[in-house]
Protein backbone atom coordinates (compact mmCIF):
# COMPACT_ATOMS: atom_id res chain seq x y z
CA UNK A 1 0.00 0.00 0.00
CA UNK A 2 1.11 3.37 -0.81
CA UNK A 3 0.08 6.70 0.95
CA UNK A 4 0.61 10.11 -0.34
CA UNK A 5 -0.18 13.69 0.69
CA UNK A 6 -1.13 16.94 -0.83
CA UNK A 7 -1.86 20.20 1.21
CA UNK A 8 -5.13 21.94 0.51
CA UNK A 9 -5.75 26.03 1.68
CA UNK A 10 -8.07 24.33 3.96
CA UNK A 11 -7.78 20.77 4.08
CA UNK A 12 -5.28 17.78 3.43
CA UNK A 13 -5.84 14.80 0.75
CA UNK A 14 -4.37 11.69 1.77
CA UNK A 15 -4.26 9.46 -1.43
CA UNK A 16 -4.33 5.82 -0.92
CA UNK A 17 -3.49 2.68 -3.29
CA UNK A 18 -3.61 -0.85 -2.90
CA UNK A 19 -5.30 -3.06 -0.53
CA UNK A 20 -6.72 -1.87 3.05
CA UNK A 21 -6.71 -4.87 5.00
CA UNK A 22 -5.61 -6.01 8.39
CA UNK A 23 -1.76 -5.98 7.07
CA UNK A 24 -1.73 -2.61 6.07
CA UNK A 25 -4.32 -0.81 7.58
CA UNK A 26 -1.90 0.04 10.78
CA UNK A 27 0.09 2.32 8.10
CA UNK A 28 -3.05 4.20 7.47
CA UNK A 29 -3.99 4.56 11.11
CA UNK A 30 -0.04 6.03 12.03
CA UNK A 31 -0.21 7.95 8.28
CA UNK A 32 -3.84 9.41 9.57
CA UNK A 33 -2.59 9.99 13.43
CA UNK A 34 0.55 12.07 11.77
CA UNK A 35 -1.37 14.07 9.99
CA UNK A 36 -3.71 14.69 12.94
CA UNK A 37 -0.94 15.28 15.21
CA UNK A 38 0.08 18.51 12.86
CA UNK A 39 -3.32 19.98 13.95
CA UNK A 40 -4.75 19.52 9.84
CA UNK A 41 -8.11 17.57 11.29
CA UNK A 42 -9.93 18.16 8.10
CA UNK A 43 -8.61 15.57 6.07
CA UNK A 44 -10.02 14.04 2.58
CA UNK A 45 -9.21 10.73 2.20
CA UNK A 46 -8.80 9.51 -1.56
CA UNK A 47 -9.54 6.30 -2.44
CA UNK A 48 -10.00 5.83 -6.18
CA UNK A 49 -6.57 3.51 -6.02
CA UNK A 50 -8.47 0.86 -3.36
CA UNK A 51 -10.52 -1.82 -4.48
CA UNK A 52 -10.77 -4.27 -1.42
CA UNK A 53 -11.36 -2.90 2.32
CA UNK A 54 -12.07 -5.56 4.92
CA UNK A 55 -13.01 -4.19 8.69
CA UNK A 56 -9.35 -3.78 9.59
CA UNK A 57 -9.84 -1.00 7.02
CA UNK A 58 -13.29 0.19 8.08
CA UNK A 59 -11.86 0.56 11.38
CA UNK A 60 -8.93 2.91 11.36
CA UNK A 61 -11.05 5.12 8.85
CA UNK A 62 -14.21 5.38 11.66
CA UNK A 63 -11.96 5.98 14.58
CA UNK A 64 -10.53 8.65 12.19
CA UNK A 65 -13.67 9.72 11.75
CA UNK A 66 -13.79 9.97 15.79
CA UNK A 67 -11.27 11.67 15.92
CA UNK A 68 -10.95 14.43 13.40
CA UNK A 69 -14.39 15.37 14.63
CA UNK A 70 -13.64 15.92 18.44
CA UNK A 71 -13.98 18.91 19.19
CA UNK A 72 -15.98 20.07 16.06
CA UNK A 73 -12.24 20.46 14.73
CA UNK A 74 -12.57 18.80 11.55
CA UNK A 75 -13.89 15.93 9.25
CA UNK A 76 -12.79 12.83 7.30
CA UNK A 77 -14.18 13.22 3.93
CA UNK A 78 -14.11 10.23 1.39
CA UNK A 79 -13.64 10.37 -2.32
CA UNK A 80 -13.83 8.13 -5.43
CA UNK A 81 -15.28 5.50 -4.17
CA UNK A 82 -15.03 2.11 -6.97
CA UNK A 83 -18.05 0.10 -6.80
CA UNK A 84 -17.13 -2.27 -4.99
CA UNK A 85 -15.97 0.04 -2.01
CA UNK A 86 -19.47 1.45 -2.31
CA UNK A 87 -20.48 -2.05 -1.93
CA UNK A 88 -18.27 -2.68 1.48
CA UNK A 89 -19.43 0.54 3.00
CA UNK A 90 -23.02 -0.36 2.42
CA UNK A 91 -22.93 -3.84 3.36
CA UNK A 92 -22.11 -2.75 7.22
CA UNK A 93 -23.92 1.14 6.76
CA UNK A 94 -20.42 3.45 7.40
CA UNK A 95 -21.97 4.94 4.01
CA UNK A 96 -24.28 6.84 6.55
CA UNK A 97 -21.30 7.84 8.60
CA UNK A 98 -19.26 9.43 6.23
CA UNK A 99 -19.50 12.39 3.43
CA UNK A 100 -18.53 11.12 0.71
CA UNK A 101 -18.09 12.03 -2.89
CA UNK A 102 -17.13 10.95 -6.17
CA UNK A 103 -15.18 13.52 -7.45
CA UNK A 104 -11.60 15.04 -5.24
CA UNK A 105 -12.70 18.37 -5.96
CA UNK A 106 -15.67 18.08 -4.64
CA UNK A 107 -14.61 16.50 -1.36
CA UNK A 108 -11.63 18.84 -0.97
CA UNK A 109 -14.30 22.18 -1.56
CA UNK A 110 -16.53 21.05 0.74
CA UNK A 111 -14.68 22.27 3.62
CA UNK B 1 -53.77 15.75 -15.15
CA UNK B 2 -53.59 19.62 -15.76
CA UNK B 3 -51.59 20.42 -18.90
CA UNK B 4 -47.87 20.67 -18.96
CA UNK B 5 -47.67 24.74 -18.45
CA UNK B 6 -44.59 26.48 -20.20
CA UNK B 7 -43.71 29.91 -20.19
CA UNK B 8 -40.81 30.82 -21.63
CA UNK B 9 -38.01 28.20 -20.37
CA UNK B 10 -40.03 27.82 -16.88
CA UNK B 11 -42.95 25.09 -16.70
CA UNK B 12 -45.25 25.92 -14.51
CA UNK B 13 -48.06 24.11 -12.23
CA UNK B 14 -50.48 25.93 -10.18
CA UNK B 15 -53.23 24.70 -8.51
CA UNK B 16 -55.18 24.52 -4.74
CA UNK B 17 -53.76 22.01 -2.31
CA UNK B 18 -57.16 19.99 -2.40
CA UNK B 19 -57.63 16.50 -2.77
CA UNK B 20 -55.29 14.33 -5.10
CA UNK B 21 -53.08 17.42 -5.71
CA UNK B 22 -49.99 15.62 -4.56
CA UNK B 23 -50.53 13.13 -7.35
CA UNK B 24 -51.70 15.81 -9.84
CA UNK B 25 -48.29 17.38 -9.44
CA UNK B 26 -46.45 14.56 -8.87
CA UNK B 27 -47.88 13.41 -12.46
CA UNK B 28 -46.58 17.21 -13.33
CA UNK B 29 -43.14 16.41 -12.50
CA UNK B 30 -42.88 13.35 -14.39
CA UNK B 31 -44.02 15.04 -17.70
CA UNK B 32 -41.79 17.92 -16.93
CA UNK B 33 -38.99 15.60 -16.06
CA UNK B 34 -39.39 13.82 -19.32
CA UNK B 35 -39.41 16.82 -21.50
CA UNK B 36 -36.29 18.19 -20.20
CA UNK B 37 -34.92 14.74 -20.06
CA UNK B 38 -33.03 14.19 -16.97
CA UNK B 39 -32.02 10.80 -15.59
CA UNK B 40 -34.44 8.29 -13.67
CA UNK B 41 -32.25 9.23 -10.50
CA UNK B 42 -32.68 12.52 -10.90
CA UNK B 43 -36.55 12.49 -11.70
CA UNK B 44 -36.71 10.56 -8.78
CA UNK B 45 -35.03 13.03 -5.99
CA UNK B 46 -37.16 15.55 -8.10
CA UNK B 47 -40.35 14.42 -7.04
CA UNK B 48 -39.17 13.76 -3.75
CA UNK B 49 -38.13 17.10 -2.83
CA UNK B 50 -41.04 18.71 -4.16
CA UNK B 51 -44.02 16.62 -2.44
CA UNK B 52 -41.96 16.99 0.68
CA UNK B 53 -41.97 21.09 0.01
CA UNK B 54 -45.95 20.64 -1.44
CA UNK B 55 -46.80 18.53 1.56
CA UNK B 56 -45.23 21.56 4.06
CA UNK B 57 -47.12 23.98 2.58
CA UNK B 58 -50.66 22.44 2.72
CA UNK B 59 -49.92 20.96 6.44
CA UNK B 60 -48.36 23.82 7.83
CA UNK B 61 -48.34 26.81 5.55
CA UNK B 62 -52.30 26.39 5.32
CA UNK B 63 -52.64 23.95 8.67
CA UNK B 64 -54.38 21.41 6.80
CA UNK B 65 -56.60 23.81 4.59
CA UNK B 66 -56.92 24.21 0.77
CA UNK B 67 -54.65 27.43 -0.22
CA UNK B 68 -52.76 28.16 -3.72
CA UNK B 69 -49.54 26.36 -4.54
CA UNK B 70 -47.11 27.61 -6.98
CA UNK B 71 -44.17 25.28 -8.60
CA UNK B 72 -41.77 26.07 -11.14
CA UNK B 73 -39.13 24.15 -12.82
CA UNK B 74 -36.35 25.28 -15.04
CA UNK B 75 -33.73 23.91 -16.73
CA UNK B 76 -30.61 25.98 -16.65
CA UNK B 77 -26.84 24.43 -17.52
CA UNK B 78 -26.58 21.67 -15.88
CA UNK B 79 -29.03 22.62 -13.16
CA UNK B 80 -32.91 21.71 -12.80
CA UNK B 81 -34.32 25.06 -10.18
CA UNK B 82 -37.10 24.69 -8.98
CA UNK B 83 -39.68 26.78 -6.43
CA UNK B 84 -42.32 25.58 -4.41
CA UNK B 85 -44.25 28.64 -3.71
CA UNK B 86 -47.09 29.14 -1.10
CA UNK B 87 -49.06 32.06 0.22
CA UNK B 88 -49.77 31.31 3.81
CA UNK B 89 -49.38 31.23 7.82
CA UNK B 90 -45.31 32.57 7.63
CA UNK B 91 -43.40 30.89 10.42
CA UNK B 92 -39.79 32.02 10.21
CA UNK B 93 -38.46 28.94 11.95
CA UNK B 94 -37.94 26.32 9.11
CA UNK B 95 -34.69 26.28 8.60
CA UNK B 96 -33.83 25.61 12.28
CA UNK B 97 -35.52 22.32 12.01
CA UNK B 98 -33.84 20.14 13.53
CA UNK B 99 -32.11 16.76 11.40
CA UNK B 100 -33.77 13.60 12.27
CA UNK B 101 -31.72 10.96 14.88
CA UNK B 102 -31.22 7.94 12.39
CA UNK B 103 -27.28 7.41 12.64
CA UNK B 104 -26.29 6.95 16.19
CA UNK B 105 -23.36 9.53 17.56
CA UNK B 106 -19.81 8.35 16.44
CA UNK B 107 -19.17 7.64 20.09
CA UNK B 108 -21.46 5.13 20.78
CA UNK B 109 -21.09 2.98 17.14
CA UNK B 110 -18.85 -0.05 18.79
CA UNK B 111 -17.16 -1.98 16.44
CA UNK B 112 -16.66 -5.46 18.42
CA UNK B 113 -17.78 -8.25 15.91
CA UNK B 114 -17.58 -5.87 12.48
CA UNK B 115 -15.72 -9.37 11.08
CA UNK B 116 -18.12 -11.30 11.75
CA UNK B 117 -20.89 -9.31 10.40
CA UNK B 118 -19.55 -8.64 7.36
CA UNK B 119 -19.22 -12.52 7.18
CA UNK B 120 -23.12 -12.68 7.89
CA UNK B 121 -24.11 -10.05 5.71
CA UNK B 122 -22.19 -11.01 2.36
CA UNK B 123 -23.43 -15.00 2.69
CA UNK B 124 -26.66 -16.66 2.58
CA UNK B 125 -25.27 -19.24 5.08
CA UNK B 126 -22.59 -19.05 7.63
CA UNK B 127 -21.55 -21.72 10.01
CA UNK B 128 -18.89 -21.82 12.64
CA UNK B 129 -17.07 -25.35 13.48
CA UNK B 130 -14.79 -26.67 15.23
CA UNK B 131 -12.92 -29.27 13.56
CA UNK B 132 -12.22 -32.83 15.09
CA UNK B 133 -8.11 -31.66 14.71
CA UNK B 134 -8.75 -28.83 17.10
CA UNK B 135 -8.50 -25.60 14.43
CA UNK B 136 -11.50 -24.29 13.06
CA UNK B 137 -13.93 -24.42 10.04
CA UNK B 138 -16.05 -21.52 9.04
CA UNK B 139 -18.69 -22.79 5.76
CA UNK B 140 -20.17 -20.40 4.08
CA UNK B 141 -22.88 -20.49 1.06
CA UNK B 142 -23.51 -17.83 -1.27
CA UNK B 143 -26.46 -18.40 -3.78
CA UNK B 144 -26.42 -17.53 -7.33
CA UNK B 145 -27.86 -15.54 -10.33
CA UNK C 1 0.26 -16.12 -7.08
CA UNK C 2 -0.52 -20.11 -6.91
CA UNK C 3 -1.89 -21.26 -9.83
CA UNK C 4 -5.66 -21.94 -9.00
CA UNK C 5 -5.57 -25.64 -7.85
CA UNK C 6 -8.64 -27.68 -9.06
CA UNK C 7 -9.51 -31.16 -7.21
CA UNK C 8 -12.59 -32.59 -9.41
CA UNK C 9 -15.22 -29.51 -9.07
CA UNK C 10 -13.40 -27.77 -5.88
CA UNK C 11 -10.83 -25.46 -6.20
CA UNK C 12 -8.45 -25.22 -3.08
CA UNK C 13 -5.84 -22.97 -1.89
CA UNK C 14 -3.46 -23.94 0.88
CA UNK C 15 -0.53 -22.04 2.13
CA UNK C 16 0.76 -20.23 5.48
CA UNK C 17 -0.56 -17.11 6.74
CA UNK C 18 2.24 -15.25 6.30
CA UNK C 19 3.23 -11.36 5.30
CA UNK C 20 0.95 -11.21 1.91
CA UNK C 21 -1.16 -14.09 1.74
CA UNK C 22 -4.47 -12.26 2.27
CA UNK C 23 -3.40 -10.77 -1.18
CA UNK C 24 -2.70 -14.01 -2.68
CA UNK C 25 -5.43 -15.67 -1.47
CA UNK C 26 -8.11 -12.61 -2.71
CA UNK C 27 -5.80 -12.92 -6.60
CA UNK C 28 -7.06 -16.55 -6.03
CA UNK C 29 -10.56 -15.89 -5.56
CA UNK C 30 -10.47 -13.43 -8.41
CA UNK C 31 -9.63 -16.32 -10.46
CA UNK C 32 -12.16 -18.66 -9.42
CA UNK C 33 -15.18 -16.13 -9.72
CA UNK C 34 -13.87 -15.44 -13.15
CA UNK C 35 -13.91 -19.41 -13.48
CA UNK C 36 -17.08 -19.47 -12.31
CA UNK C 37 -18.46 -16.86 -14.43
CA UNK C 38 -20.11 -15.25 -10.81
CA UNK C 39 -21.20 -11.65 -11.36
CA UNK C 40 -19.47 -8.75 -9.87
CA UNK C 41 -21.10 -8.09 -6.61
CA UNK C 42 -21.18 -11.34 -5.58
CA UNK C 43 -17.00 -11.87 -6.14
CA UNK C 44 -17.10 -8.64 -4.11
CA UNK C 45 -19.37 -10.70 -1.56
CA UNK C 46 -17.11 -13.64 -1.70
CA UNK C 47 -14.12 -11.43 -1.44
CA UNK C 48 -15.47 -9.67 1.55
CA UNK C 49 -16.17 -12.97 3.82
CA UNK C 50 -13.33 -15.15 2.78
CA UNK C 51 -11.04 -12.01 3.13
CA UNK C 52 -12.16 -11.40 7.37
CA UNK C 53 -12.66 -15.98 7.99
CA UNK C 54 -8.88 -15.62 6.75
CA UNK C 55 -8.07 -12.45 8.89
CA UNK C 56 -9.64 -14.02 11.90
CA UNK C 57 -7.98 -17.29 11.60
CA UNK C 58 -4.59 -15.50 11.35
CA UNK C 59 -5.43 -13.39 14.09
CA UNK C 60 -7.12 -15.75 16.22
CA UNK C 61 -6.78 -19.55 15.83
CA UNK C 62 -2.79 -18.78 15.15
CA UNK C 63 -2.90 -15.55 17.25
CA UNK C 64 -0.95 -13.61 14.81
CA UNK C 65 1.79 -16.03 14.09
CA UNK C 66 2.04 -18.41 11.05
CA UNK C 67 0.08 -21.28 10.49
CA UNK C 68 -2.09 -23.01 7.60
CA UNK C 69 -4.47 -22.72 6.13
CA UNK C 70 -7.19 -24.24 3.44
CA UNK C 71 -9.83 -22.66 0.97
CA UNK C 72 -12.27 -24.36 -0.77
CA UNK C 73 -14.68 -22.79 -3.37
CA UNK C 74 -17.27 -25.00 -4.73
CA UNK C 75 -20.17 -24.02 -7.30
CA UNK C 76 -23.22 -26.45 -6.96
CA UNK C 77 -26.40 -25.66 -8.78
CA UNK C 78 -27.12 -21.82 -7.76
CA UNK C 79 -24.81 -21.56 -4.44
CA UNK C 80 -21.22 -21.14 -4.09
CA UNK C 81 -20.20 -23.64 -0.94
CA UNK C 82 -16.88 -21.86 0.71
CA UNK C 83 -15.31 -23.27 3.16
CA UNK C 84 -12.12 -21.94 5.72
CA UNK C 85 -10.32 -23.95 7.63
CA UNK C 86 -7.31 -23.48 10.12
CA UNK C 87 -5.79 -25.74 12.65
CA UNK C 88 -5.07 -23.11 15.04
CA UNK C 89 -6.05 -23.01 18.83
CA UNK C 90 -9.91 -23.27 18.81
CA UNK C 91 -12.26 -21.15 20.99
CA UNK C 92 -15.76 -22.77 21.11
CA UNK C 93 -17.67 -19.01 21.61
CA UNK C 94 -17.33 -17.57 17.79
CA UNK C 95 -20.90 -18.09 17.21
CA UNK C 96 -21.68 -15.87 20.08
CA UNK C 97 -19.84 -12.84 19.29
CA UNK C 98 -22.30 -9.86 19.67
CA UNK C 99 -23.54 -7.58 16.32
CA UNK C 100 -21.77 -4.15 16.05
CA UNK C 101 -24.14 -1.35 17.31
CA UNK C 102 -23.94 0.57 14.23
CA UNK C 103 -27.71 1.19 13.96
CA UNK C 104 -29.34 2.10 17.21
CA UNK C 105 -31.88 1.53 18.90
CA UNK C 106 -35.70 1.93 17.23
CA UNK C 107 -36.76 3.22 20.25
CA UNK C 108 -34.47 6.33 19.73
CA UNK C 109 -35.31 6.72 15.91
CA UNK C 110 -36.84 10.15 15.93
CA UNK C 111 -38.44 11.19 13.25
CA UNK C 112 -39.16 15.09 13.63
CA UNK C 113 -37.96 16.72 10.67
CA UNK C 114 -38.14 13.72 8.07
CA UNK C 115 -39.39 15.72 5.60
CA UNK C 116 -36.94 18.55 5.49
CA UNK C 117 -34.30 15.76 5.87
CA UNK C 118 -35.53 14.29 2.48
CA UNK C 119 -35.27 17.38 0.44
CA UNK C 120 -32.18 18.55 1.56
CA UNK C 121 -30.73 15.03 0.44
CA UNK C 122 -32.93 14.87 -2.55
CA UNK C 123 -31.21 18.19 -3.68
CA UNK C 124 -28.13 19.74 -3.90
CA UNK C 125 -29.04 23.59 -2.97
CA UNK C 126 -32.37 24.92 -0.56
CA UNK C 127 -33.02 27.95 0.41
CA UNK C 128 -36.25 28.64 2.45
CA UNK C 129 -37.41 32.23 2.19
CA UNK C 130 -40.79 33.71 3.22
CA UNK C 131 -42.05 35.76 0.45
CA UNK C 132 -42.79 39.51 0.87
CA UNK C 133 -46.69 38.80 0.97
CA UNK C 134 -46.29 36.37 3.31
CA UNK C 135 -46.29 32.66 2.92
CA UNK C 136 -43.45 30.64 1.73
CA UNK C 137 -41.12 29.82 -1.45
CA UNK C 138 -38.52 26.91 -0.95
CA UNK C 139 -36.15 27.40 -3.87
CA UNK C 140 -34.26 24.13 -4.56
CA UNK C 141 -31.35 22.82 -7.20
CA UNK C 142 -30.48 20.02 -8.31
CA UNK C 143 -27.20 19.42 -10.51
CA UNK C 144 -27.67 16.73 -13.85
CA UNK C 145 -25.64 15.00 -15.52
CA UNK D 1 -54.19 3.86 -2.49
CA UNK D 2 -55.61 -0.23 -2.57
CA UNK D 3 -54.86 -2.28 0.21
CA UNK D 4 -55.32 -6.27 0.20
CA UNK D 5 -54.02 -8.59 2.53
CA UNK D 6 -53.21 -12.96 2.60
CA UNK D 7 -53.40 -15.10 5.51
CA UNK D 8 -50.05 -17.16 5.45
CA UNK D 9 -49.03 -19.92 8.13
CA UNK D 10 -46.68 -17.64 10.31
CA UNK D 11 -47.00 -13.95 8.75
CA UNK D 12 -49.41 -12.08 7.03
CA UNK D 13 -49.22 -10.47 3.87
CA UNK D 14 -50.03 -7.30 3.12
CA UNK D 15 -50.44 -5.45 -0.35
CA UNK D 16 -50.00 -1.58 -1.04
CA UNK D 17 -51.06 -0.54 -4.51
CA UNK D 18 -50.49 3.21 -5.50
CA UNK D 19 -49.01 6.10 -3.73
CA UNK D 20 -47.93 6.64 -0.43
CA UNK D 21 -48.07 10.23 0.46
CA UNK D 22 -49.67 12.23 3.02
CA UNK D 23 -53.16 11.62 1.74
CA UNK D 24 -53.08 7.93 1.18
CA UNK D 25 -50.58 7.02 4.60
CA UNK D 26 -53.21 7.29 6.99
CA UNK D 27 -55.21 4.44 5.61
CA UNK D 28 -52.06 2.29 5.82
CA UNK D 29 -51.94 3.03 9.29
CA UNK D 30 -55.21 1.99 10.05
CA UNK D 31 -55.10 -0.61 8.12
CA UNK D 32 -51.39 -2.10 9.87
CA UNK D 33 -53.23 -1.34 13.49
CA UNK D 34 -56.20 -3.39 12.70
CA UNK D 35 -54.09 -6.12 11.74
CA UNK D 36 -51.80 -6.01 14.97
CA UNK D 37 -55.12 -5.60 17.32
CA UNK D 38 -56.05 -9.35 15.88
CA UNK D 39 -52.67 -10.34 17.39
CA UNK D 40 -50.80 -10.64 14.36
CA UNK D 41 -47.54 -9.20 14.61
CA UNK D 42 -45.26 -10.94 11.80
CA UNK D 43 -46.17 -8.72 8.90
CA UNK D 44 -44.84 -8.72 5.32
CA UNK D 45 -45.73 -5.66 3.35
CA UNK D 46 -45.23 -5.95 -0.69
CA UNK D 47 -44.89 -3.19 -1.84
CA UNK D 48 -44.53 -4.27 -5.78
CA UNK D 49 -47.17 -1.90 -6.40
CA UNK D 50 -45.99 1.38 -4.70
CA UNK D 51 -43.66 3.88 -6.79
CA UNK D 52 -44.06 6.65 -4.55
CA UNK D 53 -43.48 6.69 -0.90
CA UNK D 54 -43.41 10.33 1.14
CA UNK D 55 -42.23 10.61 4.44
CA UNK D 56 -45.36 10.29 5.80
CA UNK D 57 -45.22 6.76 4.47
CA UNK D 58 -41.99 6.13 6.08
CA UNK D 59 -43.51 7.19 8.82
CA UNK D 60 -45.89 4.89 9.29
CA UNK D 61 -43.42 2.34 8.29
CA UNK D 62 -41.76 2.37 10.53
CA UNK D 63 -44.10 2.91 13.69
CA UNK D 64 -45.75 -0.29 12.43
CA UNK D 65 -42.04 -1.66 12.80
CA UNK D 66 -42.26 -0.62 16.29
CA UNK D 67 -45.38 -2.20 17.47
CA UNK D 68 -44.46 -5.05 15.63
CA UNK D 69 -40.87 -5.50 17.39
CA UNK D 70 -42.72 -4.61 20.68
CA UNK D 71 -42.15 -7.39 23.27
CA UNK D 72 -40.53 -9.09 20.23
CA UNK D 73 -43.71 -10.49 19.57
CA UNK D 74 -42.81 -10.05 15.48
CA UNK D 75 -41.53 -7.56 12.72
CA UNK D 76 -42.57 -5.80 9.56
CA UNK D 77 -40.64 -6.93 7.15
CA UNK D 78 -40.55 -5.47 3.14
CA UNK D 79 -40.94 -6.62 -0.13
CA UNK D 80 -40.33 -5.69 -3.75
CA UNK D 81 -39.39 -2.68 -3.84
CA UNK D 82 -38.89 -0.85 -7.28
CA UNK D 83 -35.71 1.36 -7.29
CA UNK D 84 -37.39 4.52 -7.08
CA UNK D 85 -38.57 2.97 -3.64
CA UNK D 86 -35.20 1.25 -2.69
CA UNK D 87 -33.82 5.11 -3.61
CA UNK D 88 -35.87 6.73 -1.06
CA UNK D 89 -35.42 4.17 1.66
CA UNK D 90 -31.33 4.62 0.96
CA UNK D 91 -31.62 8.36 0.99
CA UNK D 92 -32.88 8.61 4.66
CA UNK D 93 -30.86 5.45 5.94
CA UNK D 94 -34.08 3.04 6.37
CA UNK D 95 -33.11 0.04 4.31
CA UNK D 96 -31.09 -0.25 7.65
CA UNK D 97 -34.04 -1.01 9.96
CA UNK D 98 -36.28 -3.28 7.73
CA UNK D 99 -35.51 -6.25 6.60
CA UNK D 100 -36.21 -5.90 3.09
CA UNK D 101 -36.80 -8.82 0.14
CA UNK D 102 -36.79 -8.98 -3.58
CA UNK D 103 -39.52 -11.91 -3.91
CA UNK D 104 -42.67 -12.30 -1.61
CA UNK D 105 -42.42 -15.71 -0.63
CA UNK D 106 -38.44 -15.14 0.45
CA UNK D 107 -40.37 -12.57 2.82
CA UNK D 108 -43.26 -14.04 4.19
CA UNK D 109 -40.62 -17.91 4.38
CA UNK D 110 -38.53 -15.43 6.48
CA UNK D 111 -40.46 -15.84 9.05
N1 LIG E 1 -10.88 -17.99 14.05
C1 LIG E 1 -11.21 -17.54 15.26
N2 LIG E 1 -10.72 -18.10 16.36
C2 LIG E 1 -11.04 -17.66 17.58
N3 LIG E 1 -11.85 -16.62 17.81
C3 LIG E 1 -12.35 -15.98 16.77
C4 LIG E 1 -12.07 -16.41 15.43
N4 LIG E 1 -12.73 -15.59 14.62
C5 LIG E 1 -13.38 -14.69 15.39
N5 LIG E 1 -13.17 -14.93 16.69
C6 LIG E 1 -13.74 -14.17 17.82
O1 LIG E 1 -14.77 -13.32 17.32
C7 LIG E 1 -14.52 -11.95 17.67
C8 LIG E 1 -15.05 -11.01 16.61
O2 LIG E 1 -14.36 -11.21 15.41
P1 LIG E 1 -14.40 -10.07 14.31
O3 LIG E 1 -15.81 -9.68 14.09
O4 LIG E 1 -13.68 -10.55 13.12
O5 LIG E 1 -13.67 -8.86 14.97
P2 LIG E 1 -12.16 -8.75 15.47
O6 LIG E 1 -11.46 -9.95 14.95
O7 LIG E 1 -11.66 -7.51 14.87
O8 LIG E 1 -12.26 -8.67 16.96
C9 LIG E 1 -13.02 -11.88 17.87
O9 LIG E 1 -12.66 -10.83 18.74
C10 LIG E 1 -12.71 -13.27 18.47
O10 LIG E 1 -12.94 -13.26 19.85
N1 LIG F 1 -44.26 25.43 4.86
C1 LIG F 1 -44.01 25.42 6.21
N2 LIG F 1 -44.57 26.35 7.00
C2 LIG F 1 -44.34 26.35 8.32
N3 LIG F 1 -43.58 25.46 8.95
C3 LIG F 1 -43.01 24.51 8.23
C4 LIG F 1 -43.19 24.44 6.82
N4 LIG F 1 -42.49 23.37 6.37
C5 LIG F 1 -41.91 22.81 7.45
N5 LIG F 1 -42.21 23.48 8.57
C6 LIG F 1 -41.75 23.16 9.94
O1 LIG F 1 -40.70 22.20 9.85
C7 LIG F 1 -41.00 21.05 10.62
C8 LIG F 1 -40.42 19.79 9.99
O2 LIG F 1 -40.97 19.55 8.73
P1 LIG F 1 -40.90 18.10 8.12
O3 LIG F 1 -39.49 17.68 8.15
O4 LIG F 1 -41.54 18.12 6.79
O5 LIG F 1 -41.69 17.18 9.12
P2 LIG F 1 -43.24 17.26 9.52
O6 LIG F 1 -43.90 18.17 8.55
O7 LIG F 1 -43.71 15.87 9.34
O8 LIG F 1 -43.23 17.71 10.94
C9 LIG F 1 -42.50 21.04 10.72
O9 LIG F 1 -42.94 20.34 11.86
C10 LIG F 1 -42.82 22.52 10.77
O10 LIG F 1 -42.69 23.00 12.09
Amino acid sequence: MEISEKAYKRSTLIKVQGRLDMETSPDLEKYLNKVFKKGQYKVVVDLSGVDYISSAGLRVLVSGLKSARRYNRGDVRLSSLSPRLKDAFHLVGFHQLFQSFDKVEDAVGSF
Amino acid sequence: MPETIKKGKVFVWEGETRKGFLTELSNFVEEVGKALKVKEEELCDMQVAIGEAAANSQEHSYEGQRGRLRLEILKDKGRIEICVTDWGKSSPDVEKVPEPKIVPDLAEVDLEGLGMMMIRRAMDEVEFSITSKGGHAVRMCKRIR
